[in-house]
């Protein structure tokens, strides 16, 4: 009873901050009512059983992802205003759109029935005996450790893909590259222009396609 | 391999290809590769047509089959393979496509840009037409049926007249346009009949219903190819703009791919379908005839106007073909033969014109035949071979057809020989537009009559044309049995038979 | 060592590979962008080898599953890779992009790709996606100086992300619904019919996948992205990972969701409409050759999703014919416009070719022969693609598919010709660079390839059919 | 479990509707696109716990485990690309991302 | 062997003028040219000789095989019988009369050899139609015949008019030829067979056929010969079809007297006897024939009274026999139709000749306003022309008399409805005949001289290489009726022509032997008095015809103008075919059929526009449409499903 209270409170204010996410003005109240919903979430995942993952949520998506967040709006120093402008133009069909995905999800999805054979298939049912971390920690290291290696090269790659785009070089500091320097050939760099007396050299001018 | 011990056949269709490599090795200042590729080319070609005689001396006339059958599996898990043969049908066109290559190549002479590219892609061309008109499989006939765009697109393209570039794409998109239609034809027999061998399917029966879908596809195919009106449009365009070779090859050669495709796909596969298909098919053949007759009428230029006689010719053909009359058949057969040489020799002689530096409008001409007699002569040998005068090659074809289409129907034959009144009005035009009267400007007065090259086009071509009018039987009789087995084989599909009994005792 | 374990080997030779190189080049003081990108080629050849000669298996308890099937699109990625690699080492060191972090992403996004197209669970069809997807946003975004190629990482990487969580989405509600994530216990599961929830799952699946392949309307990042991104990315981007995200589009859902196809097709042939449509009209009038080519490869993936619509064996061959002879024309073409090169600086422009035919004959026969080949007329490769794939949407009654491809394809040869015409009929002098060996090298086996393929189709038909049969059974 | 598996369903479902219709409020700033997006794979996350609460299966945490991870990875991409994007443009205006259209 | 040799050598004769002069010369061009037709009327003339001393028919000498397709095959073969070697040896003589005929006349031309040549393969085309022995062989020379006379009256290429005449005599030639093929194909439907010893004996067996055309159906051997009647209209310029041959006055003279007197135009009644026993078996076709050929011959001799050209009156008189000829071929007069064409092979030869003559006299003076008193100074010009005047006008003894005579006796005889319109027509245009030709004669040779002075210092009788010809066709004109007579239309006729001609059953021969005694003086009398009548006018009381045509004003505007034959053509036939082919080619082919691909095209490349417009570049655009594309696969799952 207590539970279906907590639940509705919980999925209420989860669902009221993911809201006040999409429509707030101003981006830094958006990131907070993120982590609103965040830590709304872990709840209702508390509710279902899942503290493990509950607590990652929370440690990954609040304490990483949601800081990530906020680390961007404030330090990329953006004109709310201006992206805000135009707020209104697709709200009717985004309203539009909304209501009928949620109509059909309302429908069709929280009116289905779990198929008959699931309970069959279930390749590995919850134990009851041990706890939740204990659990999924037996399994992604046994049956799902190549995913979770997998998993490790993602964020390898993430880190990678962070360094490469966003470290800059001290562009100052001139260094000799040999390769550049092999692979500049005479005809990239050089052009013999006949220049008139006086009258500086022109650029030969592409020719415009014309079909 | 096939009866001769050799595959005579691959080696017709490839032989080019070996010259097309020759020709890509060619190095050194330009004149010189110019030089070499055009009598590598020629020799290349001159070598094609040296073993197309050799395979008309090797071919059996009594047989209606195919001969010189080769076989490869090809792509391997179907049965899609590489199948070469002939028959009496395709039989000389491939000894015309083996002729008259070398005289498009010799009277490509007067072209001084990219020759070595030129002579390629008439090599190229040589190999897709003849590969075409061997092929006994479908797919491999689809392929060297749509392959000839490529070199084809290229010589309109690059060597063409002012508008050869809306030229070029008219010609490449109709043209694609028609075959990809035939490709999914060609699917659907493939579904039908588990292969894509012609002999096969040639015998595989098709539900009525399915022949019209079939045929439908295949008329926009073939019919684009033949230029049958209303898709006759690009006719005009890519024989005017392209460079005379160019020209010749298109409506000597290609055209008659299309009519090849009625008479080895449409007729026999699709009996039912055919049948149907005869009024319609009639109506175009005789339209074509009358209407494009006509718009040749009002042309004030050469090569357009030779271009569309070309197109009303097809009409002929067309109605020929659909009379399923062995006359008829043979006429249509004999047309393709004759309208190839006589209209290679009209634009040849247009294309002497042009390496003249002249002008091809009409009204700009005249008075030719006083310092160009034998000029004169040969086009007017070929003019009348055009309007079909006995005596000529056009003529025989002319009257079988008309004497096929009388026994089906009276008007048909009537109307379609109508050709004969208004092909005579424009050829004649035309002769007096170019050769007579007075000299229009005082420097036509100064061009010199045929040189010895240009002689050895026309002469051949002349020849050919006197002997096919003469002595056409040393020609019919090779197509004989294969027109008469296909002509028994179509009654026999649709007995009874329905043609219209028109005399009643 | 357990023959069970051979499979794993190429997937170990990439990422550990890419680990290795990784190591050189950060611990090195030279710049080794030349070794790694050479190590990364050798780790995808051998892979390849070793992929090619591992036998069948389930690996990680019905994680992963090789096949035929997956090793042919395999090789196919490895090859992409391999091509994408060749090609970027020109390029990127013209562009002063060259980094050695490159070829190692290169490596763990065909490591994403290889798990994607062996992926015998919903949740190692997960990992390998996003592994892939996350490594592309980062290489499209690499010319990070360039504005181009950063909105293009931008734009690939928010509309990536979207489908991603649609995609895992669809995901959550296939596993609830049918109460496990493996293919074969789904499929046993779905035999027997499927709920809403689960359809809906299955369509949310569908326009994850349709965005990795570019289908439209899922495809509009597609022209944006290729023409912002560094060409050899580029190039990468319009096959390996469409080639990997179409077999893995073949193995859900003619495996798990097989019993629906019915159900699904209709989808599956909108799609293909509407890319192939949507391909052949958007085309014509760009003035870009990399968004030429875009459109034209999202024409290229409804044509390609003929074979899935038909649902069969024959046209499971005909994808993947489909895809291996894609994938030389789309490198060939790639190859092409990286050769695209004045002054130094890289041109893009269809205009910019005007008169390549007499100034540098065989770099515009190749071309010619590429966008030949893209239009689909023989005797060039194209058209065998095309003939498997209307052959068998024709034998599984999908005629109307047929005949759209048909009309597109004709609209299609419009601007395909388009290019050849400016290269041979224009005047001009482009005034190209001299190109690069790996480039000319890379274009003219493609040439070869492409035009040659009509004397020895035979491999090539026969390993899809083999492949084919081994997806299908 | 207590709750039905149907209210937890509702309410992912809601969350989706929720991410979906910010795309469309947010046609100009980028940030809160993303975010929405990850309202998305939230909604995918209550699912598969939801699912693994009904089921009685642990695959669902699984996954959802893996899906977090990827979320972070993502996010770090993602904003790397939207730090290196301002630089080269001094904003972050999605409407204005369009040098590249046609 | 003879008939080969005679229908070959002129073939010989031409290629060597045509295609060899650069290499033998000029005159050895000419030589070669009439030596072999020299060589071919002696041959011919001896060939027929041998023939009527034997009278057996020699059978057919076959050369080759033609054509084979089916049961098509007609081959060339020569036949050789009466109707053949009496048409070979009139056409080779005449024929070469001409050749010599033209060496004097064509001497300052140009390019003689060409002349040369295109004559000798016109005869060769003629004796190729008149010795076939199949249907399409006969069309061969018949179309060989209509070429070379376009090269001919073409042959002055660089005058206008000459080349729009050539381009009309072709085309309408043409006409007819498309009319005479669709019966040869409509006869081998119906026979399967085109040689006419299959079609001649086939006849009876396919009398009752029935061909349903336009909806109803009627005999097919009528159809098929009023096809081929049609042709043969064309070819012999009768009514509605014979604009072209006054026009064709054009090429030289030597042309107009063989297209008109021994080719060309003869064949048309040739064909129509060849097919005798066809046309037999078609009455109506027959009436239709004499019907035409009544007309054709009272309308040219009207118009022939008041030409002034000189050729010109002769081309209408040719005209106008031809109709006499095809008055009594379908009455089934056969012999009497080929009488008179060998009688007026003759006199028109030699008419045409003799005003070649006086033309070249006259420095090319054509009009015969512009002439008179050349008696004195042409003495025998003057004599042969009379001769060939009097022979056209039927005046007994000369040999126009007893054909001319022998075609009304038959009409008058046949006792038919179309039999006396026939006769009317005949006897009306027998008077017309002799008046025009007085005319022309008292007009040139009589009277004062009206020509310009300097044409006057000029005249001078031709040389002896064409007075020569002039006057052994002259004795032809005089002697052939009176010597022939008996054998083609006497008793013996049945057995000289033997199965060459079949008589129809009707008695039309048996009446020549006894006419009445109007049929018997009613031409004669009319002859005498258009004669008398051109003397009054012309020689009396020369202001009359002035008179006369002020008085009738519209009617004699009406036959000057050829009864406006032309300018309806021109209005109904020739200027809308011209437009329509305008309109065929700028409406029909660029703007509509053309308007469907080059409208697709625009159509595409707007659709382009429209599918890029969505390609705006906005991050969120792009999204929305994943999303709502998402939505619709849902909907079209969940709700179409």
């Amino acid at each position: 009873m207590i539970q279906n209270l907590l639940f509705d409170l919980f999925s209420f204010i989860l669902l009221g901050s993911a809201a006040m996410v999409v429509t707030s003005r101003n981006p830094v109240h958006a990131v907070l009512f993120l982590i609103l919903a965040f830590i709304n979430a872990a709840a209702l995942f508390l509710l279902a059983g899942a503290e493990f993952l509950a607590m990652v949520l929370v440690i990954v998506y609040v304490g990483a992802v949601a800081v990530l967040f906020l680390f961007a709006v404030m330090m990329l120093d953006v004109n709310f205003a201006v992206l805000r402008e135009g707020f209104q133009r697709y709200a009717p069909i985004g309203a539009l759109v909304a209501l009928i995905l949620f109509v059909e999800l309302a429908l069709f999805v929280t009116g289905s029935a779990i198929a008959p054979g699931a309970a069959a298939a279930r390749l590995f049912p919850t134990p009851d005996n041990i706890t939740n971390s204990q659990a999924l920690g037996s399994l992604i290291y046994t049956n799902y450790l190549v995913l979770f290696q997998l998993s490790g090269i993602i964020l390898l790659v993430a880190m990678i893909g962070a360094i490469v785009l966003t470290h800059r070089d001290r562009k100052r500091a001139k260094r000799q590259n040999l390769d550049i320097q092999h692979a500049r050939l005479p005809s990239e760099t050089l052009t013999m222009v006949s220049a008139k007396l006086g009258a500086g050299a022109a650029m030969p001018q592409p020719e415009k396609e014309t079909l | 391999m096939n009866q001769i011990g050799f595959p005579i056949l691959s080696l017709l269709t490839f032989l080019p290809l070996a010259g097309v490599a020759y020709l890509a090795t060619l190095r050194g200042d330009e004149m010189a590769v110019a030089s070499q590729a055009r009598n590598g080319a020629l020799i290349t070609s001159l070598g094609v047509l040296a073993l197309g005689i050799y395979l008309w001396v090797a071919f059996d006339p009594s047989q209606a089959g195919f001969q010189f059958v080769e076989a490869l599996p090809w792509l391997s898990g179907l049965d899609v393979q590489y199948r070469m043969g002939v028959d009496g049908i395709s039989l000389f066109l491939i000894l015309l496509t083996a002729f008259l290559t070398p005289i498009a190549i010799l009277s490509s002479w007067s072209i001084t840009k990219r020759v070595r590219e030129l002579m390629m892609a008439f090599l190229l061309l040589e190999t897709m037409t003849i590969g075409m008109f061997c092929a006994l499989d479908f797919v491999v006939f689809y392929i060297f049926f749509e392959a000839v765009l490529l070199p084809m697109y290229l010589i309109i393209g690059i060597w063409g007249g002012e508008r050869r570039i809306y030229a070029a794409v008219k010609f490449f998109i109709f043209t694609l346009a028609g075959s990809l239609f035939m490709l999914l034809a060609l699917v659907w027999l493939w579904r039908n009949a588990g292969t894509t061998d012609i002999v096969t399917l040639l015998h595989t029966p098709i539900a009525p219903q399915a022949q019209m879908w079939l045929f439908a596809a295949f008329l926009a195919s073939f019919g684009v190819k033949a230029a049958v009106w209303p898709l006759h449009t690009w006719l005009p365009d890519a024989y005017g703009e392209a460079p005379i070779p160019g020209t010749i090859m298109l409506a000597a050669v290609l055209s008659k791919m299309g009519a090849y495709g009625f008479l080895r796909f449409a007729v026999p596969m699709l009996p039912q379908a055919a049948a149907a298909a005869e009024p319609l098919m009639f109506t175009l053949g005789v339209v074509a005839v009358i209407y494009i007759s006509f718009v040749a009428l009002a042309q004030t230029d050469m090569k357009r106007m030779i271009a569309y006689s070309s197109a009303a010719h097809m009409g002929i053909i067309i109605i020929g073909i659909f009379t399923f009359t062995v006359e008829g058949i043979e006429g249509a057969l004999f047309q393709m033969l004759s309208h190839g040489l006589v209209i290679a020799g009209l634009f040849v002689c247009t294309g002497i014109l042009l390496s003249r530096g002249q002008t091809l409008t009409l009204s700009r001409l005249g008075g030719l035949a006083a310092k160009m007699p034998a000029y004169a002569a040969l086009l007017m040998l070929f003019s009348l071979a055009n309007v079909g005068l006995p005596g000529t090659s056009g003529f025989v074809g002319e009257i079988l057809v008309i004497v096929g289409a009388m026994k089906v129907n009276f008007w048909v034959a009537l109307l379609g020989a109508g050709g004969m009144v208004l092909g005579a009005a424009y050829m004649l035009m035309l002769l007096r537009a170019v050769l007579f009267d007075k000299l229009s400007r005082p420097e036509l007065g100064a061009l010199a009559d045929l040189k010895p090259r240009e002689y050895a086009m026309l002469l051949p071509l002349a020849a050919m044309v006197l002997w096919l009018g003469i002595y056409p039987g040393s020609f019919t009789h090779m197509f004989d049995a294969s027109v008469n087995a296909m002509v028994q084989a179509h009654i026999a599909a649709l007995t009874p038979h329905t043609a219209l009994a028109m005399v009643t005792k | 060592m357990n023959p069970m374990y051979l499979p794993l080997i190429p997937g170990l030779i990439l990422g550990l590979g890419g680990m290795v190189l990784l190591l050189i080049g950060v611990l090195s003081k030279r710049d080794q962008t030349c070794t790694c990108t050479y190590g990364a080629v050798l780790a995808l050849g051998l892979a390849a080898a070793f992929c090619l000669a591992a036998p069948d298996g389930v690996l990680f308890a019905g994680l992963l599953k090789t096949s035929l099937f997956t090793r042919f699109a395999d090789t196919l990625v490895y090859l992409g890779a391999a091509a994408a690699l060749l090609l970027s080492l020109d390029y990127n060191r013209r562009e002063a992009m060259a980094r050695f972090e490159f070829p190692v992403l290169v490596l763990f996004a065909v490591l994403g790709m290889i798990v994607m197209i062996s992926a015998a669970d919903l949740m190692s069809l997960y990992i390998g996606f996003e592994l892939q997807s996350l490594t592309l946003y980062i290489l499209a975004a690499s010319a990070r100086d360039s504005l181009r190629s950063t909105e293009a990482g931008l734009k690939y990487f928010v509309l990536g992300s979207l489908a991603s969580g649609l995609l895992i989405y669809g995901i959550s509600l296939v596993y609830g619904f049918a109460g496990t994530t493996n293919f074969i216990s789904l499929a046993a599961i779905l035999a027997n019919g499927a709920g809403y929830g689960t359809i809906i799952g299955i369509v949310f699946v569908l326009v994850g996948l349709a965005f990795k392949v570019s289908a439209a309307p899922f495809h509009m990042w597609t022209p944006d992205v290729y023409e912002g991104s560094p060409t050899p990315v580029t190039a990468l981007f319009g096959t390996a990972p469409k080639i990997a995200t179409m077999a893995l589009l073949f193995s859900v859902m003619l495996g798990p969701f097989g019993h629906l196809l019915a159900q699904w097709r209709m989808i599956i042939e909108v799609l293909s409409i509407l890319s192939m449509a949507l391909g052949a009209l958007a085309a014509i009038g760009q003035k870009n050759i990399k968004r030429l080519l875009a459109y034209s490869s999202i024409g290229h993936m409804g044509y390609a999703l003929m074979g899935l619509a038909a649902g069969t064996m024959a046209g499971t061959q005909a994808t993947l014919v489909y895809l291996a002879i894609y994938l030389v024309m789309s490198f060939g073409a790639f190859a092409c416009v990286i050769a695209m090169r004045r002054k130094g600086q890289a041109v893009e422009t269809i205009a910019d070719l005007a008169g390549l035919s007499t100034e540098n004959p065989s770099f515009a026969l190749a071309l010619a022969i590429f966008m030949w080949a893209m239009a689909g007329i023989p005797p060039l490769s194209g058209f065998f693609g095309k003939l498997y794939v209307f052959s068998a949407a024709i034998n599984a009654g999908l005629t109307t598919l047929a005949v759209v491809g048909v009309v597109t394809s004709v609209i299609g040869a419009f601007y395909y010709l388009r290019v050849i015409k400016v290269m041979y009929f224009d005047a001009g002098t482009p005034g190209f660079d001299k190109t690069a060996s790996s480039v000319r090298f890379v274009m003219f086996a493609g040439a070869l390839v492409t035009c040659l393929f009509v004397f020895i189709p035979g491999p090539l038909i026969t390993a899809a059919d083999a492949a084919a049969k081994a997806l299908i059974g | 479990m207590l709750i039905p598996l149907s209210h937890y369903l509702f309410v992912a479902g809601l969350l989706l509707v929720i991410g979906v219709f910010g795309i469309f409020m947010n046609r100009k700033n980028i940030i809160i696109i993303m975010m929405s997006i990850e309202l998305i794979l939230l909604a995918a996350n209550i699912n598969f716990i939801a699912f693994s609460g009904a089921l009685h299966d642990m695959v669902g945490q699984v996954f959802t485990m893996f899906v977090l991870t990827v979320a972070a990875a993502e996010s770090a991409i993602g904003l790397a690309i939207l730090v290196i994007y301002f630089r080269n443009r001094g904003s972050i205006e999605v409407e204005d991302v369009t040098l590249m259209k046609g | 062997m003879l008939t080969l040799i005679a229908v070959f050598a002129p073939l010989i004769g031409a290629v060597l003028a045509g295609v060899a002069r650069p290499f033998i010369g000029k005159q050895a061009a000419i030589g070669a040219s009439v030596l072999f037709m020299v060589i071919s009327a002696v041959a011919g003339v001896s060939s027929f000789i041998a023939f009527v001393q034997g009278c057996v028919p020699i059978a057919p000498l076959h050369l080759a095989s033609w054509i084979s397709v089916g049961s098509f095959s007609p081959g060339w073969t020569l036949r050789q019988d009466t109707l053949s070697l009496v048409m070979v040896a009139m056409v080779s003589s005449v024929s070469m009369l001409i050749h010599v005929y033209s060496m004097g006349y064509m001497a300052h031309d140009k390019t003689v050899p060409r002349f040369f040549a295109y004559l000798s393969l016109f005869t060769f085309a003629m004796l190729m139609l008149v010795t076939a022995n199949n249907l399409l062989q006969l069309y061969f020379g018949w179309e060989g015949v209509g070429l070379v006379s376009y090269l001919l009256i073409g042959y002055w290429y660089e005058r206008p008019s000459a080349n729009v005449a050539a381009i009309k005599a072709f085309i309408v030639n043409r006409v007819g030829d498309l009319s005479f093929a669709v019966g040869i194909a409509l006869t081998y439907f119906v026979f399967k067979t085109i040689s006419f010893d299959g079609i001649f004996a086939a006849v009876a067996a396919h009398t009752g056929d029935q061909y349903r055309l336009l909806g109803t159906s009627f005999p097919a051997l009528e159809v098929i010969c009023i096809l081929l009647f049609i042709g043969a209209m064309g070819k012999s310029a009768q009514i509605f079809l014979h604009t072209w041959l006054a026009d064709a006055m054009e090429g030289p003279t030597p042309v107009s007297a063989l297209i008109h007197a021994a080719t060309m135009v003869a064949a048309g009644v040739f064909l129509i006897a060849r097919i005798s026993p066809l046309l037999n078996a078609a009455p109506a076709a027959m009436d239709f024939v004499t019907i035409i050929g009544a007309s054709t011959a009272l309308f040219a001799g009207t118009i022939g009274c008041v030409q002034n050209d000189i050729k010109r009156i002769i081309a209408y008189s040719t005209c106008s026999q031809l109709g006499y000829m095809f008055l009594a071929a379908g009455l089934g007069a056969y012999p009497v139709a080929m009488f008179h064409l060998i009688n007026h092979a003759f006199f028109k030869a030699l008419l045409f000749l003799a005003a070649g003559s006086v033309i070249h006299a006259m420095s090319d003076e054509q009009d015969i306003r512009l002439m008179g008193g050349l008696a004195r100074k042409l003495p025998i010009t003057w004599l042969v022309m009379l001769v060939g005047a009097l022979a056209l006008a039927g005046i007994p003894p000369f040999s126009g008399y007893y054909s001319k005579d022998a075609i009304l006796d038959a009409a008058f005889g046949a006792n038919t409805a179309v039999g006396m319109y026939g006769w009317v027509c005949g006897v009306i245009t027998a008077g017309l005949t002799a008046f025009y030709i007085s005319r022309l004669f008292l007009l040139t040779f009589h009277g004062t001289s009206r020509a310009p002075k300097h044409v006057q210092e000029h005249v001078h009788e031709s040389p002896l290489v064409m007075l020569v010809p002039l006057v052994l066709l002259a004795f032809g004109a005089l002697g052939s009726g009176f010597v022939l007579r008996s054998s083609f239309i006497g008793a013996g006729f049945a057995h000289f022509w033997g199965a060459s001609i079949a008589i129809p059953a009707n008695g039309v021969m048996s009446a020549l032997a006894h006419p009445t005694a109007v049929a018997e003086f009613s031409p004669l009398v009319a002859s005498v008095s258009g004669i008398f009548v051109a003397v009054i006018f012309y020689i009396l009381v020369p202001s009359l015809p002035a008179a006369l045509s002020q008085n009738l004003g519209g009617l004699y505007r009406f036959v000057l103008n050829k009864w406006y034959f032309d300018e309806v053509y021109d209005v109904v036939l020739v200027k809308p075919a011209l437009r329509l082919a305008k309109f065929a080619w700028r409406f029909g082919d660029e703007q509509v059929i053309d308007g469907v691909p080059n409208g697709l095209a625009s159509l595409t490349t707007d659709a382009s526009v429209q599918t890029v417009k969505l390609q705006t570049g906005s991050i969120a655009l792009y999204a929305f449409i994943m999303l709502i594309g998402l939505l619709a696969f849902l909907s079209l799952f969940l709700w179409v499903r």
